[in-house]
């Protein structure tokens, strides 16, 4: 007997950790107390894309989707929808945009203006089951490139398609697959680049934990395309379940004659292994992986020899990131013409972006190249919570910049973000409302960068670190206008003379927000004043005497007995010299009493 | 023509830049007809003569109050500042005590030793900055002496040629450290 | 594993994933508000979903919906086929359950004894 | 024999191909600085020091070949920029007291500091406090006087082939270390043969007992071994 109900459990990382497994539970016990076993089928997917709404389920044949599911909800959710048709409303995804509750999926805008290519099959399908993958066409473009394509075809078509490599420098993926093609060599390798390291860059997880097969049929297409008999994929050890699928999937492939000797018995062979990263950003680059992936420590060493001639083991390797992976298999399918049809003519396809930060709708989406910044935060991202103003979208990264609001309506492509002084990057984007501080934030991402360089080269190891005790001044308010001179001529030397890309972007944060927000920079060193009221060293709090009931939480909330006053006798006063700054107060005061100020400047201990 | 004037002072380090300045030999001859040496450890004189001075050259790194005061009042009244030699320039032996805690440094060598019966120096020495620094991290400076003491040949070098009214030329091995 | 071997497993797997497409020719909407299960509703739609297994309908789906204050007519299922008027059955049972799609789905012709309503 | 045809700061040069364009300056006369390249051993672009301007993009010399009709220049006003930048940094990095180094006098950062013309260090100096290892018997490492040129590293794997030397840690905390960041007297693959004091460009590995000033090095120990070895 069929099923009649498909519940699509989300099992993206995110999701797991909101206890998504305990609902699973529930909601089996649930069905089979309601004898529904045979009718309800329960599948583990991928991630779904609204990270922040989770643990999510999607009802299909309805399309509904309930979010924030307890494992209390599972009974309500068996016996009323289930059973009895009736989709339990109150856990059914209010629109935010529309301001109703979607009975489907497909009425949801963060669904609906997407485009999903890549990402077709994460939570659809369940990506521990190889049948599944199949039912979507899985495997049929390499049946395809094995039975009906020379290589040489296939290189073409990828270059026809102008894809261009989604790890962030955007590469034509094309012209590294011709490269790796015509360079000799004893054996050739196929690498996967799944050193995901970005802060607020989740992608790669989410296609690896949702569709790992599609990555390996991308590398499994290219090994033929370019000769190469074995492949690697990197992902990091933060990874546990993006690793746990992949082996699940790389052992059914193999079994089933879709790796290993022999493939689809055309006699074409091809094998990948799985090597487990430590954990250091500077090894997805791609020379630095290259090393760690030969055992060696990860360090990039100085291209050319670029790895199309000289990679893993000094022979010519393949490497693409997960993403531009994930693409393949479709551009084989559907072709060139297709693929150039989506997106912008210098930026074909589609791109995955991870939404964070000051967003309503955090987490996964997939939208053409080409849709704007207030497309993917309006529509899709659902605005910044709680009424505040846009003020800069972070893209790239630590190699990446700011982009300030004005500038909204840019489509997002590989060119169109170089030339606000951002970057693609692997597609994290970080929404800073009017609340965050420009300082601060590039001071966040320079101290990532400064953490990560891997310490070989001169102005990547000390330059970070000296522009970062700069920008700590500043923030402290010590800063001078001299500076900003020094952070620039900083910049431009880590810039010019770094090793590798990560230490050339990684003054970028800096110099983006130099560039738009310099009058953020002008008002720390000047007047000591952080406007956003985020850098403790130049704000205070102070008690507004005509708000302050003197009720005394406050002085209880303060860790440090910063706070006097008498209960009943208002006002109370806070000490300067004595607090901290932690900010319990203003969060405990129930008469919005307690104000941020900033802009007194404080006592140094040595001036200019 | 009148004399010009000039200054040293002695902040953090060992005299030793001193001592070079008086190792000129015969340079200090030609010298004391052209300059008039106002507030220096070599005269004794404490305070910048009314109007300031042309050129005052600082020996030692900034490292307690009183060299912070001093090292902006000599910034406010020189026309042109050297930092002289290492101590000044880069801190060099002085800044070694930097990520040493000053109340630790004070207890260790105060209160501990035998000299100050464990009676902490505070009311007759000036207090000690957080950090040591180089003169011209604190304010700007003209010209840098480098040398641990600079090698007289190179402070006559460098007198002389300001007393012409030139840049001093530092190059190559005037510029070696230690 | 040949290609042809690979074609002929995904055209099974994608039977089995077709619930998740949206695209089924028709539906089953079987009354399951609580005077439906109280009048049969449960048994009716497992003779459906027992049935449409049977006869490997990859292109059928089964759903529910609430009561439709039809009472006497219970157990009620509408059958919506595709560019096709909506025909809706009453008082149904496990055998008329089978008749209908054996006749209505498979071969098209509704069983009219049962039909209790037609909508476009 | 096949050559390659290039010009250096405007001078036309003819040299072998596969070489790199410092080996191809140095062949011809033609200075630039450099700090963690040692002749003998592998060549790691890591100090960065030795860039020059090649079709307007900056690249170290050591690991660049040079090619055909090449146009190099090496002392622009925008590498000497960089250049100084780089050496400010170093000497902000560490501890690098020349007043009391046993290397004073026969240092290579303390001539790259005349060399670049550097007065003054622009930047902040951090004065880290690294732990002097001196539980070898005859050597001592200062870390503190450590540039992470890496040249001991690279001698001891590639010429004494010990592989004692390594790297440890990223960024502002990356260090050399002995085997597995064992003390040195501790660890238990080192030959003692002395090549990493000799090469070091710094007083940070240095004889023990050398006094202020004391310290020479015959850093091109390397080179004279390796060219012994290729005429085996």
């Amino acid at each position: 007997m069929p099923h009649r109900l498909d519940v699509l459990v989300c099992s993206g990382a995110a999701c797991v950790s909101n206890h998504t497994a305990d609902v699973r539970d529930a909601l089996q016990s649930a069905i089979e107390a309601h004898g529904l076993s045979t009718e309800v089928r329960l599948v583990e997917t991928g991630c779904m894309g609204p990270c922040e709404l989770g643990p999510i389920l999607l009802v299909y044949p309805e399309g509904a989707l309930y979010i924030r599911v307890t494992p209390d909800d599972a009974n309500e959710i068996v016996e009323e929808h289930f059973l009895k048709g009736r989709p339990v409303q109150r856990l059914l995804w209010e629109d935010p945009a529309a301001r109703r509750i979607a009975e489907e999926k497909k009425q949801v805008a963060f669904f609906e203006r997407q485009e999903k290519v890549v990402l077709s099959n994460c939570g659809t399908i369940d990506p521990e089951d190889l049948q599944e993958y199949i039912a979507t066409g899985g495997y049929e473009a390499l049946g395809l490139a094995l039975t009906e394509r020379q290589p040489e075809e296939l290189i073409q078509i990828v270059l026809d398609s102008k894809l261009r490599g989604r790890g962030g420098a955007g590469f034509p993926t094309g012209l590294k697959w011709q490269l790796a093609a015509r360079a000799e060599g004893d054996e050739k390798y196929i690498v996967c680049n799944g050193d995901e390291g970005d802060p607020g860059a989740f992608m790669d997880r989410a296609l690896l934990e949702g569709d790992p097969h599609a990555v390996i049929e991308g590398m499994t297409i290219a090994a033929y395309a370019i000769g190469a008999a074995k492949g690697f994929i990197y992902v990091r050890a933060e990874y546990p379940l993006a690793i746990r699928r992949l082996e699940i999937a790389i052992d059914q492939a193999r079994a089933s004659g879709l790796l290993g000797e022999d493939i689809l018995e055309t006699g074409f062979a091809f094998d990948v292994e799985i090597r487990i990263g430590a954990g250091a950003f500077v090894c997805g680059e791609e020379t630095a992986l290259i090393a760690s992936i030969e055992g060696q420590r990860g360090m990039p060493r100085t291209r050319p020899p670029y790895p199309s001639d000289r990679g893993v083991f000094g022979q010519p390797t393949l490497i693409n990131n997960v993403e531009t992976w994930g693409n393949i298999r479709h551009i084989v399918l559907r072709g060139a013409d297709w693929f150039r049809s989506i997106g912008t003519e210098s930026s074909p396809g589609t791109k995955v972006f991870a939404l964070s930060g000051k967003i309503t709708n955090t987490g996964i989406v997939e939208v053409p190249m080409g849709t704007t910044l207030r497309e993917l935060i309006d529509e899709i991202g659902g605005g910044i919570p709680d009424g505040k103003a846009l003020k800069a979208v972070q893209t790239g990264g630590p190699s990446g910049g700011c982009i300030p609001a004005q500038h909204i309506d840019t489509p997002i492509d590989y060119e169109s973000l170089k030339e606000l002084g951002a970057f693609m990057g692997s597609g994290g984007v970080i929404v800073l409302d009017e609340d965050d501080c420009m300082v601060g934030i590039a001071k966040y991402f320079l101290e990532f960068s400064c953490d990560e360089s891997c310490g070989k080269c001169v102005p990547c190891r000390v330059g970070t670190r000296t522009m970062l005790s700069i920008l700590e001044r500043i923030t402290d308010g010590r800063g001078t206008l001299g500076d900003l001179e020094q952070l620039q001529m900083l910049a431009d030397t880590i810039r010019s003379t770094s090793l590798c890309g990560l230490g050339q972007a990684a003054p970028s944060p800096v110099l983006s927000t130099m560039k738009h927000f310099r009058e953020e920079y002008e008002e720390h060193v000047q007047t000591a004043t952080c406007s956003a009221k985020r850098c403790k060293a130049l704000i205070r709090y102070e008690i507004d005497r005509a708000a302050c009931k003197a009720c005394d939480l406050c002085r209880k909330a303060c860790p440090v007995e910063a706070i006097e006053g008498t209960p009943g006798e208002p006002p109370y006063t806070i000490h300067e010299s004595v607090c901290i700054q932690c900010g319990r107060c203003f969060d405990v005061c129930p008469f919005d009493a307690v104000r941020i100020e900033s802009g007194k400047k404080k006592q140094n201990e040595v001036e200019g | 023509m009148s004399k010009v004037k000039i200054s040293t002072l002695w902040f953090s380090g060992c005299a030793g830049c001193h001592m070079s300045l008086l190792d000129i030999d015969e340079v200090l001859i030609e010298l004391a007809g052209k300059i008039e040496l106002c507030n220096s450890p070599i005269t004794d004189l404490k305070v910048f003569p009314e109007g300031g001075v042309d050129v005052t050259l600082i020996e030692g790194a900034v490292a307690n109050e009183e060299h912070l005061h001093l090292v902006k009042e000599a910034r406010e009244k020189s026309k042109i500042l050297i930092s002289f030699g290492d101590c000044a320039v880069t801190g060099n032996v002085p800044g070694l005590r930097n990520g040493i805690p000053t109340d630790k440094l004070i207890e260790d060598i105060y209160g501990k030793g035998t000299t100050t019966n464990g009676e902490l120096p505070y009311d007759v020495v000036p207090h000690l900055l957080d950090r040591v620094r180089p003169v011209h991290e604190v304010v700007p400076v003209e010209y840098f002496l480098h040398g641990c003491p600079p090698p007289a040949g190179v402070i006559a070098k460098a007198i002389l040629a300001l007393l012409d009214g030139k840049e001093p030329e530092l190059v190559g091995e005037d510029l070696k450290f230690g | 594993m040949k290609l042809e071997d690979l074609r002929k497993i995904r055209e099974r797997a994608e039977k089995d994933i077709s619930l998740r497409r949206g695209d089924a020719r028709v539906n089953v909407v079987i009354g399951m508000g609580t005077s439906g299960i109280a009048a049969g509703a449960r048994n009716v739609m497992s003779a459906f979903l027992d049935e449409i297994g049977k006869r490997d309908l990859a292109d059928t789906i089964v759903t529910q919906t609430g009561g439709r204050g039809l009472a006497s007519s219970e157990p009620i299922v509408e059958l919506h086929i595709k560019n096709e008027p909506v025909v809706v059955y009453g008082e149904m049972t496990d055998d008329k359950a089978r008749r209908v799609v054996a006749e209505h789905i498979v071969n098209g012709s509704p069983v009219s004894e049962y039909v209790i309503e037609v909508r476009d | 024999m096949e050559t390659i045809t290039l010009t250096i700061d405007g001078r036309t040069i003819t040299a072998a191909p596969g070489q790199s364009i410092l080996e191809v300056a140095e062949a011809n006369g033609i200075r630039i600085p450099t700090l963690c390249h040692l002749e003998g051993l592998s060549d790691v672009g890591a100090c960065r020091l030795c860039i020059v301007e090649v079709a307007g993009q900056l690249v170290p010399s050591c690991t660049t070949q040079a090619v055909d009709g090449a146009d190099i220049k090496t002392q622009t006003d925008t590498i000497k920029v960089h250049r100084r930048m780089i050496l400010e940094l170093l000497f902000a990095e560490g501890n690098h007291v020349c007043s009391f180094c046993a290397s004073s006098g026969g240092c290579e950062l303390q001539d790259l500091a005349c060399e670049l013309e550097m007065h003054s260090v622009t930047v902040p100096y951090s004065y880290p406090r690294n732990r002097i290892d001196a539980t070898h018997p005859w050597f001592l490492i200062d870390r503190d006087r450590c540039v992470l040129c890496g040249r001991c590293v690279r001698t001891c794997a590639e010429v004494e082939g010990a592989h004692t030397w390594g790297f440890a840690e990223r960024g502002s905390s990356a260090r050399v270390i002995t085997d597995l960041a064992a003390d040195w007297g501790e660890a238990e693959s080192c030959t003692s043969c002395g090549k990493c004091v000799e090469v070091c460009p710094t007083g940070a590995i240095v004889l023990k007992g050398a006094s202020n000033a004391e310290m020479r090095k015959d850093s091109d120990l390397v080179a004279r071994l390796t060219e012994r070895r290729d005429h085996e």
